[in-house]
């Protein structure tokens, strides 16, 4: 597992939970709202770096399970029920819409994969436009509200944010424990070669099927944070495009690295609005966001995390060199030593 | 009757649209490996690059050169080395990705660079109605159908027949390969990024008089392309044909005869139907054996 | 009577006109080392890929220990104690060495279920070291498999094969690109998993291999395809003596 | 004499990244000689042709050829001087057919000379010349093996780099490829062949060289090794325990 | 305070884009303009544009943002779904907000600090309708629109407004925005038999829907809204537009002295033609101006409160456009006009004068 190996790398990791955890009350409310936002990010794409950096199956098709989970909460939540219901049930209907998206996986990869799994996205976003006895068709469900825990109110931004990080937390705890089990390795292998995997029994099935499932249920439950966090949903934030920039988050923050979605959500949602203040850019903030992730991506084709890596692999390698270097005069010596050697 | 055959037409007339676009992915494809998520945008652009000669009082044919040029300059070589040399041997993901963003500047770029309205774009034919049984018909339609249908098969022709298109395949499946038998890699991946920008031009000639020029023009056009290639098969130039033919042809029709509100939904069915009997797709070849 | 471990009778699988596998029928005893050997596209690897559920065969049935076992996925038959190798490379190449090897038997232990809740390496660790001291790749055990040079991939890659402890090992060419002196290894430690019955039963093998010193020193009997047909089986030395099995195959 | 010599490799550095594999290698490789290179696996024999044939640059010292340095030349150039490669592993592009690998095969050749070559080198590999429409990729892992090999040879190479051609071809097909390289050998094409097929190898071969972690450890007559008593201990795996001690010159790491 | 702030929260980039530009184009258009003649309350206006994305949850969140700013007025979202979100986080700070959303629902929620820069589609399918009916009798119709909030909001008003009339729907046919071949819905058009289409789309789709019932036949009259007949329209059909018949609230091309200036102004500034959408912008920053005028002072409780009492002519104040009155819903009430293409040429067929009045009457 590539997480920290070094002490600055885990004081870095202090420093930004203690910002996470102390900053917020410092901020306005756009802060926090903004915090929120990329905290719900975070989970949705946590759910997409299994899927997609783990597992290796190319899903174009995550916004579609965000906006299940947004739609069941609301849908639940405007029937009656009470949001602490809705969100085991979006993570329930994620996971079993997520076992069957699964299915196009056993028999596709790569890029036919990722179009079925877009394609799969067009549909689920067509049901939320069109049936709108169900999901309010493209005028939405309004008035959303927030829900109390154990009864205190997380109507305020603040409290709601704390609630989000919570949940965060706990999920991304869930999902570190998940991948340094032999689980973990399970997936990597079926990423790298499902052939040889299932030579060697690896049930590529259940993986593959369950690398959707539980990817499926981080973003049904972001979706469900998001419902009650924007208050309102409607068909657009789940279209295809929002799949297409949460797999742009996980490759750019680093696919396959388990602070991956943290760097990319980052990038995708504080980027932008970082962008807009800056001056001369805020007219062209969009084409300057596009950019970097050009720019980003011709760096660091590995995503952002892979620097550390970058760093370690130089210097193994200098010091595998090293080590080469001396068996090198030894065996040239043993040889020497020997009655063979150069001759001539 | 009549109505279906005047679906079926003006289905084909859409068809031979998606099948332009289509085109590009096919050969990216196969000629480099490569996935272009911006190749929408790689038509979008052209359009404008034509309105402007032309608003310079450029005529069409001399815009179309012009624009051709700039196209194989940034869209070819730029791109190639800004983007496709040092990402070529990361595999997929990295290419998508900044691909992805290279289709958010663009778009981005144009709308707050010069304009968000849609602009007319004269069409290449005559704008003249046929009325054939009953069925009506434009010049346009049967125009961009026919240059569709030559543009493919020069295409296919090009990759399949001669020893150069067929070196860009090689470079596709292995570049190492490839340049221990003396191919030019990086010559062979320009090839295909030009020819791609050419196509993208001549995509946008007669794509936009219908889509009209506007920013977000290659978002739509995109999807659609992408979903008619893989239908045909991704690594065959017929199959963009084939596959832009049949998506043209059935939206029609579902939207007729079945929902025009699902009507987005057909190209996708349709794929998932052919991936479940032909994953490579109609006209795609198999995949190679692995093991 | 004893009962012969895997069955294999009259295989066919054909490739468009090319009959690439034409009823091969063969047996392998509980505990032998059984040679495959025949020219280039005699049907081979045809004939492994069938019998191990990577290719569906167009006729012919697979019985192991009798029981039938045509059309198991490799899965399957990974489960039921059946492990290969392949004639191409075929490892982990972003795992480290070790995590290939681990990965390689982790499956074979408990349900998914208790997995999910097992250490990282699966209590596989120690063997995955036995076998890295073995076939001499301690200093690479923690390198990308990926950036090994081919010999020693392949030496990861058969390692793999033992890590699950098969019952029946089918290897396809496992000589392939190794250094000499390893060959020598591989031999003993075929000999040795096959005679010393460390887990209560032997190991049993089906090798492919071009390597003749080896297959000769090693396999209790050989079979000979040739053009997808079963040309001759029998002990080494009637395999060496056999001259329609010099002139198809072996020369001089 | 300096002029018998056709590669040189003069205190070369090379290796992947930051990862040198090869420590201030030097040999010299005789004109129209078969030279063996021989060692353990890892030891950097593949990585020596990959160098050679400009796929790695090295970091320091000069790669000669015909006593001009080569080291920075591209592939295009290293053909045109007569040089051909087949690397380890599979090479083909498996999704064109035998007959078009084989005509990229002489892509620097140019399309007419290709075609009256295709013809010549198929004659040497039969079972090659049954599947010319296949996809390469159908082939048996020996068939593909010929194709690379007829590929590199319808270049009429002066020097010819192959690695462990012995790979997945049956035993009469190494002996008929090494007397065609033999043949070759004698017409004047100095050939570099990474082998573990040592014994066959040794006794078609000219010279001998063995690298160990990147270092020449022995360059030698391929007759004198071939009676050498410790190339068993060495190369052949004689008497080695399963398990336990490793020789030590083999077992020296990386 | 010495300048005005105002937040600019519009649809800059995704669907929503030409609208949005538009929007944000003619409110910074009004802003310069007032600065340029001293301000409001001798104040200068400094507006701040910020882009949605089209995206309601940015639209909160910025909405937010204008609010930690301390802006005094919020113009936009334009999207009716963006408005709905972001329009109570303006109502908790008590921040007059300005949309450009038609949708009917908007002004339903009771909010006191919303308010409208055109008609909502409530108030204008009645017009369409009671022209359908009564001045064109048409028996029936079938109706086209796009699927997404506008036209959905479209097509459910003309349902309601038709209900008691004579005038049958007879088919309701989606179509997608963006949308290029409209081959199949002019079909079914035809198919139902009506004795018209009622159509609802943007103005890139309106031109090629008119091309496609220019291909096929289609003789029967063609009536919409706004984006049936603009200058856009035309421009992009050509001859096809011609005969096409549309209830305008607010077009470039009405006979009157302050929008013919207007119309000029925009060309000038931003080389092109604006839409109806530059106009709501425009209109709503001088209403503003009114209302502050009319309060006498920057008070924003007071600026809303007497918006909601607000009469303005354009003759007064010719920066409203049109002579405008505000609703205590926040809904605003003028004239419209019918118009028809002829010639390439828009030409107004009647002048339809503000509900209130026609209801007075
Ligand atoms: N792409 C690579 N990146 C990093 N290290 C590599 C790479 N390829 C090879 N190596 C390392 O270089 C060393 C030499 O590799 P090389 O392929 O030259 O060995 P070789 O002598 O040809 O071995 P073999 O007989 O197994 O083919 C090995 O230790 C290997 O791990
Ligand atoms: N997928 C395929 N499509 C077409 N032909 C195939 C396919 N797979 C195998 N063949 C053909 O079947 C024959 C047998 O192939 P196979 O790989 O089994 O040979 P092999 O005995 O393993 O040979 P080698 O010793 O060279 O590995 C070959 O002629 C090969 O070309
Ligand atoms: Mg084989
Ligand atoms: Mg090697």
């Amino acid at each position: 597992m590539k997480l920290f190996n070094n002490k600055t790398a885990l004081l870095l990791t202090l420093l930004g939970a203690l910002l996470v955890l102390v900053a917020p009350p410092f901020l306005k409310n756009y802060g926090i709202y903004l915090l929120t936002y990329w905290l719900i990010f975070i989970i949705a794409t946590m759910g997409l770096n299994l899927t997609i950096g783990y597992a290796g199956q190319k899903s174009l098709g995550h916004a579609a399970f965000f906006g299940i989970g947004a739609y069941t909460v609301a849908i639940l939540m405007k029937a009656g029920f009470s949001f602490w219901l809705g969100l085991p049930a979006a993570a329930m209907i994620c996971f079993v819409v997520g076992l069957i998206l699964g299915f196009p996986a056993l028999r596709v990869q790569t890029i036919y994969l990722a179009f079925a799994t877009l394609g799969f996205n067009t549909a689920i976003w067509l049901v939320m436009r069109n049936e709108e006895w169900l999901t309010g068709g493209t005028f939405g469900i309004n008035n959303i509200a927030r829900p109390s825990l154990l009864g205190f109110s997380l109507e305020s931004n603040l409290s709601y944010y704390y609630f989000v990080l919570a949940v965060a937390l706990i999920l991304a705890g869930l999902l570190w424990g998940l991948l340094r089990s032999p689980w973990g390795k399970a997936f990597t292998a079926l990423r790298d070669n499902p052939i040889r995997a299932e030579s060697l029994g690896v049930d590529i099935r259940n993986y593959t099927l369950l690398s959707f499932a539980i990817g499926a249920v981080y973003a049904g439950m972001a979706g469900a944070l998001f419902a009650s966090l924007v208050q309102f949903i409607e068909p657009a934030p789940f279209a295809v495009g929002a799949s297409i920039m949460m797999y742009l988050m996980v490759v750019v923050g680093g696919a396959g690295y388990f602070l991956g979605p943290v760097v990319g959500a980052a990038i995708g949602v504080v980027l932008p609005e970082w962008l807009r203040d800056v001056p001369y850019v805020a007219n062209w903030y969009l084409p300057m966001f596009g950019a970097a992730v050009v720019v980003l991506m011709v760096w660091l084709p590995d995503g952002l995390l892979s620097i550390p890596d970058r760093i370690r692999a130089k210097r193994a390698a200098r010091e595998a060199s090293a080590a080469r270097k001396i068996s090198a005069t030894n065996a040239a010596k043993a040889a020497a030593a020997s009655r063979m050697g150069v001759s001539s | 009757m009549t109505d279906f055959l005047q679906l079926f037409f003006s289905g084909l007339a859409t068809g031979s649209i998606y099948a332009l676009a289509a085109l590009g992915f096919t050969l990216l494809w196969q000629a480099s490996g490569t996935i272009n998520f911006a190749q929408g945008e790689f038509v979008m652009l052209p359009a404008f690059m034509m309105l402007g000669f032309m608003s310079l009082g450029a005529p069409m044919l001399v815009s179309f050169v012009l624009t051709a040029l700039l196209a194989v300059l940034l869209l070819g070589w730029v791109f190639k080395r800004g983007v496709v040399d040092p990402l070529f041997k990361y595999g997929m993901m990295p290419i998508v990705v900044a691909t992805i963003g290279l289709s958010i500047a663009m778009r981005n770029g144009v709308r707050a660079g010069f304009s968000a309205e849609a602009h007319p774009f004269p069409g290449l034919f005559a704008d003249k109605l046929f009325n054939i049984a009953g069925v009506t018909v434009t010049l346009q339609d049967i125009g961009t159908f026919a240059l569709a249908m030559v543009i493919v098969m020069a295409t296919q022709a090009f990759l399949a027949k001669t020893v150069t298109g067929r070196a860009m395949q090689a470079v596709a499946q292995n570049t190492e390969s490839a340049s221990v038998l003396g191919i030019n890699v990086p010559r062979m991946i320009f090839y295909t990024f030009a020819i791609n920008a050419v196509l993208a031009v001549a995509a946008a000639l007669l794509v936009t008089p219908t889509y009209l020029a506007k920013f977000d023009m290659g978002e739509g056009l995109g999807t659609k392309a992408f979903f008619a290639a893989i239908i045909g098969g991704f690594n065959n130039s017929r199959g963009a044909l084939v596959g832009g033919l049949i998506v043209g042809v059935c939206e029609n029709l579902a939207s007729a005869y079945i929902s025009p509100a699902y009507k987005d939904a057909v190209a996708l069915l349709i794929f998932m139907v052919v991936i479940l009997f032909k994953p490579q797709g109609l006209l795609g070849k198999k995949e190679e054996r692995k093991v | 009577m004893t009962q012969s471990l895997l069955k294999v009778s009259d295989l066919k699988k054909a490739y468009g006109a090319i009959q690439a596998v034409g009823g091969v029928s063969f047996e392998v005893m509980p505990g032998e080392i059984f040679g495959v050997i025949g020219p280039n596209g005699s049907g081979k690897t045809t004939m492994f890929n069938s019998v191990l559920g990577q290719i569906s065969p167009d006729a012919g049935s697979i019985e192991l220990n009798g029981k039938n076992i045509t059309g198991l996925s490799p899965l399957a038959l990974s489960r039921q104690g059946v492990g290969r190798t392949f004639q191409t490379l075929q490892v982990f190449g972003k795992m480290t060495v070790r995590d290939n090897l681990i990965v390689a038997a982790q499956e074979h232990k408990g349900s998914m279920l208790s997995r999910m809740f097992a250490p990282g390496d699966s209590g596989l660790g120690g063997k995955a070291d036995a076998l890295i001291d073995q076939f001499r790749i301690r200093h690479v055990a923690d390198k990308l498999a990926g950036t090994l040079s081919y010999g020693q991939q392949k030496l990861v890659d058969i390692a793999m094969a033992f890590m699950a402890e098969p019952d029946l090992v089918l290897l396809d060419e496992p000589c392939a690109g190794v250094n000499p002196s390893l060959v020598g290894g591989i031999s003993s430690l075929l000999k040795e998993l096959n005679q010393n019955p460390k887990f209560g039963r032997k190991s049993s093998f089906v090798v492919i291999e071009h390597n003749m010193d080896f297959v000769m020193d090693l396999c209790h009997r050989i079979m000979v395809m040739v053009e997808g047909r079963v040309l001759a089986i029998g002990t080494p030395a009637e395999i060496r003596g056999n001259k329609e099995v010099l002139d198809a195959y072996l020369g001089n | 004499m300096a002029n018998d010599i056709c590669i040189e490799f003069d205190d070369v550095v090379a290796g992947y990244k930051d990862f040198m594999i090869l420590n201030n290698l030097s040999f010299k490789v005789r004109r129209g000689s078969i030279t063996l290179l021989l060692g353990p696996n890892g030891a950097g024999k593949s990585t020596v042709l990959k160098t050679l044939f400009g796929l790695l640059k090295p970091r320091q010292g000069r790669i000669l050829l015909d006593g001009v340095d080569i080291s920075g030349a591209s592939q295009k150039e290293l053909l045109a001087k007569g040089i051909a490669f087949v690397p380890q592993g599979r090479n083909l592009f498996g999704q064109l057919t035998v007959w078009q690998n084989l005509e990229l095969g002489g892509i620097t050749l140019g399309t007419k000379t290709t075609h009256e070559r295709i013809p010549e080198v198929l004659e040497f590999f039969p079972r090659v010349k049954e599947r010319l429409h296949s996809q390469a990729s159908a082939l048996s892992g020996g068939e593909q093996k010929q194709l690379e090999v007829g590929r590199a040879l319808l270049l009429r190479p002066k020097v010819l780099l192959i690695d462990e051609p012995s790979i997945g071809l049956s035993p009469m097909v190494v002996q008929d490829v090494f007397k065609l390289l033999q043949k070759l050998a004698a017409q004047g094409t100095t050939v570099l062949m990474v082998e573990q097929n040592v014994k066959s190898a040794l006794k078609m071969a000219d010279d001998a060289i063995a690298l160990e972690s990147g270092q020449l450890v022995l360059h030698k007559k391929a007759s004198e090794l071939l009676a050498d008593p410790n190339i068993e201990r060495l190369f052949l795996g004689g008497g080695h325990v399963p398990g336990a001690v490793v020789p030590a010159a083999a077992g020296v790491p990386l | 305070q010495d300048v005005i702030k105002i937040a600019n929260i519009v649809e800059l980039s995704g669907a929503g884009a030409t609208a949005g530009t538009n929007f944000k184009n003619g409110v910074e258009l009004a802003v310069k303009e007032i600065n340029a003649t001293g301000g409001i309350l001798g104040k200068k206006i400094q507006s701040v544009t910020t882009d949605t994305q089209s995206n309601p949850g940015v639209a909160k969140g910025l909405t937010q943002k204008a609010i930690d700013d301390n802006v005094f007025a919020i113009f936009g979202p334009v999207f009716s779904g963006s408005i709905m979100v972001s329009m109570a986080e303006s109502r908790r700070a008590e921040v007059p907000n300005f949309t450009g959303g038609e949708a009917a629902s908007i002004t339903e929620q009771g909010n006191p600090y919303v308010f409208r820069t055109s008609f909502t589609q409530a108030a204008a399918m009645p017009k369409v309708a009671r022209y359908i009916s009564e001045q064109a009798k048409l028996k029936s119709i079938a109706v086209l629109y796009v699927n997404n909030d506008f036209g959905k909001g479209g097509l459910d008003m003309i349902k309601k407004a038709l209900a008691n009339s004579p005038t049958k729907i007879l088919s309701e046919i989606s179509t997608e925005s963006g949308q290029v071949d409209f081959s199949a819905a002019v079909l079914r058009a035809k198919q139902s038999n009506a004795e018209g289409l009622f159509a609802y789309t943007n103005e890139e789709e309106s031109a090629r829907l008119l091309r496609e019932l220019r291909k096929q036949g289609w003789n029967k009259p063609v009536i919409g809204e706004t984006t049936l007949t603009g200058q856009k329209v035309i421009d992009l059909a050509g001859d096809a537009a011609n005969g096409a018949i549309a209830h305008v609230g607010l077009t470039v091309d009405a006979p009157l002295p302050a929008i013919r200036a207007f119309r000029a102004k925009f060309e000038k500034e931003y080389k092109y033609v604006s839409d109806h959408n530059g106009m709501k912008g425009y209109s709503g920053v001088y209403v503003l101006k009114a209302a502050i005028e009319k309060a006498g002072k920057l008070d924003r409780k007071a600026v809303a409160a007497a918006l909601h009492t607000l009469k303005v002519k354009a003759a007064d104040q010719p920066g409203v456009l049109m002579d405008v009155t505000f609703d205590s819903k926040g809904d605003l009430d003028r004239e419209s006009f019918m118009i028809e293409v002829k010639n390439g040429k828009q030409e107004v067929v009647a002048t339809l004068p503000p509900l209130g009045a026609a209801a007075k009457k």
